[in-house]
């Protein structure tokens, strides 16, 4: 494969960062990086060929200040800027003053990020292109039209940060009463996250599916899909489990949205790796919800059954070269499902778990086992930035297959010293109507977890916590707790008949 | 060597033994028998029998978090273990009730102040952390004696915010 | 996917016995192990449901003793027993045994495996199906009937164990003079290894490549091949680097060779997985070389590119399960390259090196890497087993795919405390005859290696050094190092000009 | 802090200065400023100007090994550093030397006596590990002083097995 760039920066940090840093290995490409004094010792700077400090931790004066950004690009004599996802991903003047800096963007144009990060415009375009969408509101509303919308279009509505994404300022109304507070809180929450605190309000489907289809476009208006991602399992609006192929699709459907998400991101001249995300309902009627121009936190598991690398597809294609293939080249394979592993206490309301990393055993192989980690043992979780921690993503020749391979793998995943999603993986994967592949958004709204807790394993776990103990006393009463031998052939023995006679 | 451990507001009494990595554990009339050596400072290889278990022992003030497969515990303990002081270090004085904060991260804002009245479940700070804003509540229905921080401080994991009694 | 066992035993160690074990969690299979008193920290144990001690480290008297095997299977109530590789796979005795106690044994039945596992017979069963074969003699021979075939067919000749595997017991010799030496080397080698001393004579073919096909049997009769693994990578007959589909053969011969495979597997009755080897001279033309009636270290690679799953396969059709599917099932998919990695020191003629693992960065994560290791960092391999540490495996959409992400891999892979064979896998990733997919088993002939030593990177590795002495000079000293914090903004500043003006 | 160095032979002066965790290094007349911290006891980030580089220190006596990327770089250390025990242990009485087994092993065979005369590369035992035959040879020529171990003995890495004059 032809190398498309010397050198580019990584503007971005965490587990995306380091997936970026894989590919441009990969291809030979120099990978740079920036980081704030919080992240000196973070994995994608380790893993950089080169990294350029942003100072304050504060991500609206490090990773969010486009002037350091382009400096250090310019410093590190980057050809091009891959922008991860979130941070500067979606801002529009950022592409546009990389551009006008004479580097290259990985993703699109400042001005179709524009069109179709702002959902207002998106659905317009969605609309010229003959994409069905959710009832709404066009426009950034005032707390009145928001009222007066609600009722036009009746409760419950949701209301939305205009720039937003990831759940961070939405609010569901269920009745006028509760407007006007609801209001408030999303806005204040949009604008410490996006820095624009506009909202935008529409009609609230109960219970729909959340699928996305990806969309891969060179710099010539050659476009294909990549089948679909069922994201339906979410907290707070938050992605928790993904997978591909969908379990609740058909063909019929599966092609129809791919067509239409090829044809609304070619009608607003869309380039590079971009993602379509539609609300289904029941009946499997599918809205536009919203685009996301760049790359998913989920696109590994569209990598796992179409064997394309999005990301060197990304380097390549923001290269100018052309995608070199059509939709028929486009062959998934099998099942893949991701879990995303964040710091967060589920038994604690998922309160946020910085801190560090004390013990931590990944999935360490096997087959069908991938990982993309952004964190190692001993490292120390920041405060400052999203609790994603790592993506634990899995394939098998079947659902059925890839499903036994996660849990095997979540089996096999241990962290101490912070708390993580983990349990709430296990969970869900244990649930019996993800397992039959029968369930919407509304999955984990009843769902309280806690780590189980085997009355059968509470002897074991005296037993070690015991040992632990008696080794502790006896250091600190300075007697010296020699390295303890094997066991003496009579003491195995008596193991074994005892273990016998039971 | 004897233990008192505290576990769902259990009290359980562990009698330990060793005879080069082979123990006997006592608890509640109980007797377990294993083979136990140590993989790592936190990780322990227990057998009993030919049944084999890996388990981490975390030190989680103020006691220790042991998990074992997908199932985890948390033991409080009473006396002799390491666990000791923070348990005293998290009783308040007198009736009163030391809230603290599960995590580091930046106060945002304090919603009581010094003699207000709170119900159960009620907040008295907001912390933001990983950009998310989250309500530390109260755990009982009291009177706020001390507010120990001030909007827009950085805490550390386990520090206490407020003094309820 | 039925459960094909409540529970079974793995006779074996190390990585192979971990790639067992996550077989048996995805199928929902308990799985039990049995150690000798050096592995009771062993991984395969670690992660065992049920573990039986063995006693006596060394082979002879634990993993290679069929009466404690036995005693442990039924004292934990194991319904069958996989033997891995190495050790007793290979035995008739050892699965006569395990069948006649009523046990399934995961492979062929024992009349099977000595008709095949020994070469002699095996060579016989070969021209019976129609397979060429290599000039040379059908029965263990003594050192003067080696003599007079030897002059019989010619110099070059090549010894082999009788009972072997894995060159150990192997030797070339040019020159009637080196005969007598090079037997009784090679015979008592044999002897030590697989406890039979007996020898084999064939003619030695110069720089063949070294190509086998993997076929997967039921008890039924049924049996298809999973196309080839190219095994020509080799040193001291010891395979180093393993990838499909072959650089070397084509499709016409990738098609005899796997049709006449499956002929001879099933001429001979063979049922569950096996591998049939072939010598491929610089014409295509193959020789039958042998059957392997196991699972192969390098399974791994097919399993990448065909997508079944070797090990869950075994145990699915040694419970009488049928295979369920033709020829025209299996449709290799891309390419996969497979490196080992052992605990040698390539810098002092691959002395072996075993001992602590002080610290071990595993390559963790990213598409297309899969790696089955038997290690982890705090563990001392012991001095007793094969050095075979742990595989690395890569998949790529092609072979040029595979070959970066390997290299990628490696890169990210770092172990002290023991040395191992990383350095040999990156120097051939990076050899000329291995990128062009043209090699012979003679690629690593004349390869000496040592870990290269950049002038660039020397003043770094100083740097590092000195700061490491500076602190352990002031521990030492009694002076504390405080915690350094992170730079001062003028200096961050003053790097980062300073860097500019390079 | 000044050390000595040895590496492929040569010597290197070192002078290293550190404020914070900016450190500056003078070597054989040339000066390199950079940047360092700690990941873990025996791993090392270092930044010189924006470039970026994981440096594993491992102790390898008489000195210590440094691996960064896919290069590996041995130092013996003269003075000052922790290896200089090691380097005078292995320098033998004399003009002795002293052979040992880079692993630990079982001893085979012992193929020659005290006295018998030795040529550069020609074996003086035989030490089995991982079901493997090492030929341990002497690195010069000269003379069997001593042989200190007997067939059959199992024995630890780094043990001096000869000592040849």
């Amino acid at each position: 494969m032809k190398v498309p760039f010397k050198r580019i920066l990584i503007a971005n940090r965490g587990e995306i960062a380091v997936r970026v840093i894989r590919a441009c290995r990969e291809m030979g490409v120099e990978a740079c990086v920036v980081y704030s004094d919080a992240d000196r010792l973070s994995l994608h700077v380790l893993m950089a060929d080169r990294a350029w400090p942003l100072g304050d931790p504060v991500s609206k004066h490090s990773y969010l200040d486009i002037d350091k950004i382009l400096h250090a690009a310019e410093a590190m004599g980057c050809e091009a800027i891959h922008p991860g996802y979130g941070f500067l991903a979606e801002n529009p003047e950022f592409a546009r003053r990389v551009e006008e800096a004479g580097i290259a963007f990985v993703g699109p144009t400042g001005d179709c990020i524009a069109a179709l990060g702002d959902k207002t415009a998106a659905r317009q375009a969605a609309r010229n292109a003959g994409v069905p969408v959710v009832p709404g509101a066009m426009t950034r509303v005032s707390p009145a039209e928001a009222e007066r919308v609600a009722e036009e279009i009746g409760y419950p509505v949701l209301l939305k940060a205009a720039a937003g994404g990831g759940g961070k300022g939405m609010r569901i109304v269920r009745g006028r009463e509760d407007l006007a507070e609801a209001f408030r809180t999303a806005s204040s929450e949009a604008g410490a996250a996006f820095a624009d605190a506009s909202i935008y309000i529409e009609k609230f489907l109960e219970n729909p599916h959340h699928i996305e289809v990806q969309v891969l476009f060179d710099n010539h208006g050659h476009g294909v899909y990549l089948g679909e991602r069922e994201c339906s399992v979410q907290r707070r609006y938050q992605k928790v489990i993904e997978e591909t192929p969908s379990p609740f699709i058909n063909d019929d459907v599966r092609t129809r949205m791919g067509e239409l998400a090829v044809r609304l991101a070619g009608s607003v001249g869309y380039r590079n790796a971009g993602t379509v995300e539609f609300l289904v309902d029941a009946d499997r009627n599918f809205y536009f919800l919203e685009t996301n121009t760049r790359l998913q936190v989920e696109h590994p598991v569209t990598e796992m059954v179409t064997s394309i690398d999005l990301v060197k597809e990304q380097l390549r294609l923001a290269a100018g070269q052309r995608l070199g293939y059509g939709q028929s080249a486009i062959q998934p394979r099998g099942h893949s499902i991701e879990c995303r592993i964040y710091a967060e206490d589920v038994e604690n309301g998922f309160m946020p778990s910085p801190g560090r990393i004390v013990r931590l055993v990944q999935p360490s192989g096997g087959p069908g086992v991938r990982r993309d980690s952004g964190v190692y043992e001993g490292f120390t979780v920041p405060i400052y930035y999203d609790p994603l921690l790592a993506k634990l993503v899995t394939w098998g020749k079947d659902r059925s297959e890839a499903i036994d391979r996660m849990r095997r793998a979540l089996h096999e995943y241990h962290v101490t010293g912070i708390k993580t999603t983990i349990p709430l993986a296990q969970m869900v994967l244990s649930n019996a109507d993800f397992l039959a592949g029968s369930y919407s958004t509304s999955l984990l709204d009843h769902l309280t977890v806690r780590r189980r807790d085997g009355q059968h394993m509470e002897e074991i776990a005296l037993a070690a916590l015991a040992v632990r103990l008696l080794h502790e006393r006896l250091t600190r009463t300075g007697l010296t707790t020699r390295r303890v031998p094997t066991m003496s052939p009579w003491k195995r023995f008596y193991r074994a008949e005892a273990m016998r006679k039971r | 060597m004897k233990f008192d451990i505290q576990h769902r507001g259990r009290l359980v009494h562990l009698d330990i033994s060793a005879q080069d990595s082979v123990y006997r554990l006592e608890h509640g009339g109980k007797v377990v028998e294993f083979h136990c050596v140590r993989v790592s400072d936190d990780t322990l290889s227990v057998m009993v029998g030919d049944r084999v278990f890996t388990a981490y022992v975390h030190s989680a003030p103020p006691g220790y978090s042991v998990q074992i497969h997908d199932l985890a515990f948390e033991f409080e303990v009473l006396e002799g273990g390491g666990g000791i002081m923070g348990e005293r270090g998290r009783r308040g004085h007198g009736g009163a009730h030391r809230l603290s904060v599960p995590m580091p991260g930046k106060v945002v804002s304090v919603l009581k102040k010094v003699g207000d009245a709170v119900s159960v479940g009620e907040g008295i700070v907001v912390v933001e952390a990983m950009k998310m804003q989250n309500e530390i509540r109260s755990p009982r229905a009291g009177k706020v004696r001390e507010i120990r921080v001030v909007a827009g401080e950085t805490i550390e994991g386990g520090a206490t915010v407020a003094v309820i009694e």
